[in-house]
């Protein structure tokens, strides 16, 4: 109680130099600063939010600008010299072949939950994989399946049919295009002769796609 | 020659008393240099006018009092003692102009400079020190989510990667069927392609239910979907003059036939 | 080459733009950026130098301040603001005093070896010391000595410029004093005159300092 009588005797610091603590403060700041919290570091007196009109003021039209973000303040990069922050190191990698797989099956079969992907290819899908693709805006999360545990579903974005040159989903070749196309072996792997024979599993799995 | 120490010695009692107090705390010296940079402050003169010859009495007395009262002292302590005693005498003696070794002034202004060096290094290091720090004094960017140095990486994968890798999954896969929620729905087209087979067959007129497929007649479900595909799909053949359509009455059976040219 | 040409074609940005470039840029790095890196991010044409001295000149007395570090540039708080600091000072294990001098002894005498720094403290540099100093990035391996044994010697870093707010070794306090008493000279004892007399080695320890 004394104490914040006998700072009150102190006068506030010049506003110039309430806006260069405020300047050094948001600065050196890992986060985000509330007013509140500005006043509370600032010398008895100091109105942190005065000297933030200031200083957002002095900052108009360069590099970096004052940003408001939720009740807090930030200095950030002016959104116009953002491409400044993208050092030029491209790496080029290949998608692994589980992330091949599963994009392909979310292309083929979309809606489909990650239980679904799990069967089609017969393993696992890891988590990497799926947020890899997520990452990549090349699948997103879809409707809930309205079955039992409503799962999620996965579908590719506009993104994905962007980046392949699709103008939709449907223009995914079918299954008897990707064997036309010499893509798809006709001869099943060995052991698997006489599911592939049933017919109605064939009509089945070419329903999405077979357009003609 | 202990005597002689004991007796230049004795003639400082300000020196003694403080190598006494620095014997007590000898572990707390960096070293015989330390210890020698300390006793040359109690000769209080700029270090450049140091009598290295007294310094050497302070640190044989120091060596010889550690000694009396048992401490053991670390062997560079014991040979910076020696060394100490072998430059005493060089000081002490008139030069030998036989000898081609370093004379005692030379020896003393080497230790001099030492000495000197080191200080000069404390007080630079006390200097740097005492600068303004990074992390206390003044602070660096606080947000690090703009890195400067962003890797960015591009997966590449095309089209036909993609092709490749599905068709990868479905030629391994046993071609197991994959059922999706559609298991109950026969699309028009499925209709279609069966009816265009089947319709070549038949001149007369039919009822189109006899047109759904086996397996779609018993559940209802499945019934209503095939029903309505296979009417849409016979709509489709007689936009297509492919057939005629007729239903006799409200609700009776709808019947189709193939148009004859 | 092609594109070197191709892009000498269009102009350099005006320099009130280069400045809020480099302004963005270092107000977005922790670390002193180089100049050559600052050159190489902005767009063709422009020269970070120049940029650098208007904008230094503008963030004169304010909360902030741009800071040379050797080559490189960096954006710090003002010394006189880091009162206000207390929630991001670093908490510094306290050095000890043979890691201080030891620092300073780098710092001072650089390129120096091992051996000389133990000649000057006149003790063994234990090894915990130097590998606590590389640890805080303040000294690093420089060249080997060209004299028997080929040594490794010590340099200091850009980082220990940065953190002791140097612009370079040459701005180290009392530098000047410590040269002109000749306690920078690597002196040898008298009587070991032969192998300390490689004049190669002489010249590599001062030469860092003598280009004034």
């Amino acid at each position: 109680m004394s104490e914040s009588e006998e700072q009150s005797l102190f006068e506030a610091p010049p506003v110039g130099d309430q806006e260069r603590m405020v300047e050094a403060i948001l600065f050196a700041s890992k986060e985000a600063v509330t007013v509140a919290d500005l006043n509370a570091r600032m010398p008895h007196g100091a109105d942190a939010a005065v000297a933030l009109q200031h200083l957002r003021k002095r900052y108009e039209g360069r590099g970096v600008r004052l940003c408001r973000v939720g009740d807090s303040w930030a200095i950030r990069t002016a959104p116009d010299l953002g491409f400044l922050m993208q050092r030029e190191t491209v790496e080029h990698r290949k998608l692994s072949r589980a992330a091949i797989e599963t994009l392909a099956i979310v292309a083929y079969h979309q809606p489909v939950t990650r239980a679904e992907i799990e069967e089609i290819r017969g393993v696992s899908v890891s988590r990497g994989t799926v947020d890899l693709l997520i990452d990549l805006e090349w699948i997103r999360f879809g409707r809930r399946r309205m079955t039992p545990g409503r799962p999620v579903t996965f579908v590719v974005t506009a993104e994905f049919l962007d980046h392949f040159g699709l103008e939709s989903a449907r223009d995914l070749p079918g299954l008897r295009e990707l064997r036309a196309a010499g893509l798809l072996e006709n001869r099943p792997a060995p052991g698997y002769v006489s599911e592939e024979d049933d017919p109605e599993s064939t009509d089945e799995q070419t329903d999405m796609f077979e357009s003609e | 020659m202990a005597g002689e120490q004991e007796l230049d010695f004795g003639d400082k009692v300000e020196a003694r008393l403080a190598a006494e107090a620095l014997i007590i705390d000898v572990d707390g010296f960096e070293g015989p240099l330390d210890l020698l940079l300390t006793l040359s402050r109690t000769q209080k003169v700029d270090l450049r006018r140091i009598s290295v010859l007294d310094l050497a009495v302070q640190y044989l007395g120091f060596v010889e009092k550690a000694k009396e009262l048992r401490i053991e002292l670390a062997a560079d302590y014991l040979v910076m003692a020696a060394w100490l005693a072998f430059l005493k005498s060089r000081l002490l003696l008139p030069p030998d102009p036989s000898d081609e070794g370093p004379s005692g002034e030379e020896l003393a202004a080497h230790l001099a400079f030492q000495l000197e060096r080191l200080e000069g290094m404390r007080k630079a290091a006390a200097r740097l020190m005492a600068r303004d720090q990074k992390g206390r004094d003044f602070f660096a960017r606080g947000m690090s989510e703009n890195v400067s140095r962003v890797r960015k990486v591009t997966y590449g994968a095309t089209l036909l990667d993609l092709m490749q890798g599905y068709a990868r999954i479905r030629t391994k896969d046993d071609f197991r069927p994959f059922v999706l929620d559609r298991e109950s729905i026969l699309t028009m087209e499925q209709a279609l392609e069966r009816m265009r087979a089947l319709i070549g067959y038949t001149g007369d007129w039919t009822d189109i239910v006899t047109y759904l497929p086996d397996g779609w007649i018993g559940d209802p479900k499945r019934r209503r979907s095939a029903t309505a595909a296979t009417f849409a799909a016979s709509l489709e053949l007689v936009k297509a003059g492919r057939a005629e359509i007729r239903q006799q009455e409200l609700y009776a059976p709808i019947e189709i036939r193939r148009k004859s040219r």
